[in-house]
């Protein structure tokens, strides 16, 4: 009860993370959303009894996919215009 | 304003459908293994390819065709952003331009690097047994070099090392299949004995072919991440 | 040790393909080694393929790894032994022949690996005994001759796509069907196939022989598909050009006879249906001949580029090879493999005397040479004896085979094949005779006062050549020896040869004594040699700077047509202008600009704008889940 | 239950930014979301009800885990993924180093 208590925080997290990574007008506010997402994500795996998966989320999802983002806002510019 | 209240109408529907069918016709928590090819994996997984990781056995062993077919994958991404990347100002040479990281960051680097690479290859080399496999130790070896280029401003990796690397570590994946179709027959069939689960040497092929892909995937994800950096604006 | 074991087709194909593979790494590296090297293995597959004769063998070559259990087959007999034997004599003279021709050109390296494998691929085509192998090989010989076509350069681009656009379309079709005949009859060997023929569907039939035939009359380039042979036989590097005209042409023909006498036969061949008792298939690839023929000399009379004539006139050849495989009665056949033997015999000289006159003069323009004749007095001899055998003029082995090839098509009475097929004749007398003015004949230009003979690499081969047409001239029972047998395996009434002396050509309407016509002949050309030198000639020597150009050279104004073999046939040409206007290329034309216009259309689903296709993949998905019956 | 509405969330919110924003480097990043979505969705499917995780050591029972199928598939889409977007992204900045914009609709190139 507890575990589903947690995870439902947790995805409810997840969501307004996920909200907030595409509305933000800031991209590499944007690029921390989505990472705090693929992490969340990686403790869902880990939840539903799936290690390896969570481990390899964790370590290229929120990891390295994150690093290529940044890598990218800073090579080209950090603010969206409309 | 009218294209966007259409779009979320249709996202709006796509999603209740998506939910709703998903919800009805499979329902969270059934065991659906005993309708498709799972069954076999799960009763005879161990007995057939001696590793008690069973993902790592789907992984390596009965789709190893597959995994083969994915490193082309990733390696076909790298070779693509830096021929994308390729010539784009930054003269031979040139240091990259950047803020000096703090001294905090730069000690603990130093300390933390050779760790991470080891437990890198630890993941890798224990996919057999426990969780993680080639591509996460990959992945964490190349967090590791990130982590370095963070730090450091002056240090690169030597690119023709990482490229011979790469070839052998692809080499050796493609020569342990190609020596299981002259012994046995087929592709990537597995041509040593099995020993028993759960030793560090055990389920014939499977270590040699992850610690391969570790490696692989450790060079190529590294080699993603220095081919972006590499630019200047 | 027993040598004999080791004369088996399928070691002549892994000695060529081997020794591509080998001649490619060795050229690299020395130029020496590349020429000894390709004329080795060509030399040694030639050998093989002459202590093949009279063999029958038929072995499964490919190892255990076979896909879907589809065993591949490779085997000889008389017809493939025939045409095996030219493909590979005249390989192995052509790259004699190249090596003075190709030295230092683009890519020289690639040309000797290039045709070993095609020499390879072409035997591999004739020695195939199954659907499968022979697919593979005609693709690869396909592949290696655009290739080989490519290396010439950027000119010879267009060319060589449309050959191989073309002959892709032509595979496209055979592989079409020669999956249905093994859907069919579920096997692809040659001989269970035959057995299972008869009391086949005659529908079935027609479809699956017409759609490989497309093919085949691609390769040959017969009527609807020839656009693409001037071009690529100009266009090819000129140490290529005897080999692709004078050998790969006729696998087209070859792959006729394969699949209407050996595979269907001749009694189902019947019984798709017949026109004067010859089947309705051989008749519609006959009249296909026999038009080819006309067309192309038509165009040939026309042309000033060397090559291109001499394109023209293969193509219009070939015709003729088709003309007389598809009547398909025993003198037709005999004549069309003879015709077969004979324009690779004259017109592989004839191309490489081309290619050698190239060399020289540097230009393809009939209007820029002249004279050559005593400056080359052995490639003028060669090239002469062989346009005596292109025009079918008796004294040269080429007569032999369009005499048989008319005697059939009068025997059965074919009214509107035999007509064609003279004046297509006299029209290559016409082209000949006018290739051999303009070149030899006439007043020498400048630029060529210190022309000479070619090497004797390149005369060698040209005169080998040229002395088996005389020869066979004189003794056609030699090669129709050969054809009587291939005839035979084909389930054709064999044509009669008198064992005794060779010199008879034996047939329903009487004997052709080839000893005695020659006698005959030898004595009146003598007789009319003595009345020149007697009579006096009248002929006056003309100065090259004569008055009537007022002194100036000529040359400098070759684009005014004030040479004398510039507008050669005026009048014929005038009279059949109307006519030619029609080209086939342009209906290819309007077809691709067709296309054209239709992708112009399907392109515009692509908008170029990424919210457009997220919008067609949130419509696919729609789509997928009202097809897979979601409603709850 | 909840899971499914956590996939099907991620998927529909990557959709929406693909289909709503025009900046491209949110386009990728709505992907990333959908791509986190999917896998989740594959995993939350091979769940089942008390399983362990498919690692028969310690004296786990083949009747105990959960189906390891999907988590080998998803496995190979995280890779995937993130070459995927390196491309996607390097691709991007070809593209602004010659556009200087992000925006999509000013990329007239690629359009008729």
């Amino acid at each position: 009860m507890i575990l589903t208590i947690a995870v439902a925080i947790l995805i409810l997290m997840m969501m307004v993370f996920a909200v907030y990574s595409v509305e933000t007008k800031d991209l590499l506010y944007a690029v921390v959303g989505t990472m705090a997402v693929s992490l969340i994500v990686s403790i869902l795996f880990y939840v539903l009894q799936a290690p390896d998966v969570a481990m390899a989320e964790a370590a290229i999802g929120a990891g390295i996919s994150t690093a290529v983002f940044v890598i990218a806002i800073k090579k080209t510019e950090r603010y969206e215009h409309d | 304003m009218i294209k966007k209240s259409i779009a979320l109408i249709l996202i709006a529907i796509l999603f209740v459908a998506i939910f709703f069918t998903l919800a009805n016709d499979l329902p969270f928590g059934d065991n659906r293994t005993t309708t498709g090819v799972s069954d076999k994996y799960i009763y005879h997984g161990v007995n057939d390819t001696g590793a008690s990781n069973l993902v790592t056995a789907i992984v390596v062993n009965y789709r190893g065709f597959d995994t083969l077919g994915e490193v082309t994958v990733l390696f076909v991404a790298a070779t693509g952003v830096g021929a994308v990347l390729y010539n784009m100002g930054r003269p031979a040479g040139k240091k990259r331009k950047k803020t000096e990281a703090s001294l905090i960051v730069r000690t603990g680097s130093r300390i933390l690097f050779p760790m991470m690479l080891l437990f890198g290859a630890y993941i890798f080399v224990h996919g057999h047994l426990t969780p993680g496999g080639g591509f996460q130790g990959g992945a964490v070896i190349a967090t590791a070099f990130l982590f370095k280029y963070v730090s450091d401003t002056r240090y690169h990796i030597d690119h023709n090392k990482f490229t011979a690397t790469e070839s052998v570590v692809g080499m050796t994946f493609a020569l342990v299949g190609i020596m299981g179709l002259l012994l046995t027959g087929y592709f990537l069939f597995n041509f040593l004995p099995n020993g028993s689960p759960g030793e560090l040497l055990s389920a014939g092929i499977i270590p040699i072919i992850y610690v391969a892909i570790g490696i692989k995937v450790g060079a190529e994800l590294t080699g993603i991440l220095d081919n972006m950096m590499e630019v200047e604006q | 040790m027993d040598y004999t074991a080791f004369i088996r087709p399928e070691y002549v194909l892994m000695l060529l393909f081997a020794g591509a593979l080998i001649t490619y790494f060795a050229g690299k590296y020395s130029s020496m080694a590349r020429y000894s090297l390709s004329l080795l293995f060509s030399g040694l597959a030639l050998l093989m393929v002459a202590l093949l004769y009279g063999k029958n063998t038929l072995s499964v070559w490919t190892p255990s790894i076979t896909p879907n259990g589809i065993s591949m087959y490779v085997g000889t007999n008389p017809l493939t032994w025939f045409f095996a034997i030219i493909l590979a004599s005249l390989s192995f003279l052509t790259i004699m022949y190249s090596i003075p021709i190709m030295k230092g050109k683009r890519m020289e390296n690639w040309f000797y690996t290039l045709t070993l494998l095609l020499m390879g691929s072409m035997l591999g085509v004739v020695f195939s005994s199954d659907l499968l192998s022979f697919f593979i090989f005609w693709e690869m010989m396909t592949l290696s001759s655009y290739l080989l076509v490519t290396l010439a350069g950027k000119r010879s681009d267009k060319a060589a796509l449309n050959y191989m656009i073309l002959s892709t379309m032509g595979a496209y079709s055979m592989l079409t069907g020669i999956t249905m005949l093994y859907v069919h009859f579920g096997t692809t060997e040659f001989s269970l196939l035959s057995a299972q023929i008869p009391g086949t569907p005659v529908n079935f039939l027609w479809l699956s022989l017409g759609l490989v035939a497309v093919g085949f009359l691609v390769k040959s380039a017969a009527l609807p598909f020839y656009v693409w042979a001037a071009p690529a036989y100009s266009e090819a590097p000129d140490g290529f050009t005897p080999l692709f005209s004078g050998a790969l042409s006729k696998l087209g023909a070859y792959g006729l006879f394969l699949f209407m006498y050996v595979i269907v036969g001749m009694s189902a061949l019947i019984g798709m249906g017949s026109f004067r008792g010859v089947s309705s298939f051989g008749y519609a690839i006959a009249l296909l001949g026999s038009i080819t023929a006309f067309i192309a000399t038509l165009y040939a009379i026309r042309e000033d580029d060397i090559k291109r004539l001499l394109a023209y006139s293969s193509v219009s050849q070939v015709g003729y090879i088709l003309m007389g495989l598809g009547i398909g009665t025993s003198l037709s056949v005999a004549g069309s493999l003879y015709h077969a033997l004979n324009h690779a015999l004259f017109k592989t000289v004839l191309f490489m005397g081309a290619g050698a006159i190239i060399q020289l003069t540097g230009t393809r323009k009939m209007s820029e040479m002249g004279g050559l004749a005593t400056r080359m007095p052995i490639t003028f001899l060669t090239m002469l004896i062989s346009i005596f055998s292109l025009a079918a003029i008796p004294m040269t082995s080429g007569f032999g085979s369009k005499w048989l090839i008319y005697e059939a098509a009068i025997n059965k009475g074919f009214v509107f094949i035999a007509p064609l097929a003279f004046v297509a004749s006299v029209g290559s007398f016409l082209y000949s005779f006018r290739l051999l003015q303009a070149v030899f004949l006439g007043q020498l230009p400048d630029g060529l006062k210190d022309a000479k003979d070619p090497s004797l690499l390149v005369t060698i081969p040209m005169i080998a050549l040229t002395s088996i047409t005389v020869l066979f001239a004189i003794v056609p029972g030699v090669p129709l020896g050969a054809i009587a047998s291939a005839e035979s395996y084909m389930g054709i009434q064999p044509i009669q040869v008198d064992s005794l002396f060779y010199f008879r050509i034996g047939n329903s309407f009487g004997a052709y004594n080839a000893l005695v016509v020659m006698t005959i002949l030898l004595f009146a050309m003598l007789v009319a040699m003595i009345m020149f030198a007697f009579a006096g000639s009248k002929s006056k020597k003309v100065d090259q700077h004569d008055t009537y150009l007022s002194g100036e050279i000529y040359e400098h104004h070759s684009d005014l047509g004030l040479h004398y073999a510039a507008n050669f046939y005026r009048p014929i040409e005038r009279m059949f202008e109307p006519y030619l206007r029609l080209r086939l290329e342009r209906t290819y034309d309007a077809f691709g600009r067709g296309y054209e216009l239709l992708s112009e259309g399907i392109r515009r689903v692509y908008s170029g704008d990424v919210q457009t296709y997220v919008y067609y993949v949130i419509g696919f998905l729609g789509m997928l889940i009202i097809l897979a019956g979601w409603w709850w | 239950m909840i899971y499914y509405m956590a996939a099907a969330f991620l998927i529909a919110i990557g959709i929406y930014a693909l289909m709503l924003k025009k900046n491209m480097i949110k386009m990728v990043i709505g992907l990333s979301l959908m791509d986190s979505g999917v896998n989740l969705l594959l995993i939350s499917l091979g769940y089942i009800n008390g399983g362990t995780a498919p690692i028969l050591l310690n004296g786990v029972k083949p009747q105990e885990v959960v189906d390891p199928l999907p988590q080998a598939l998803v496995l190979t889409n995280v890779v995937i993924g993130v070459s995927v977007t390196a491309l996607a992204l390097s691709v991007i900045i070809r593209v602004y180093k010659h556009y200087k914009t992000l925006n999509s609709d000013k990329v007239r190139d690629m359009k008729w």
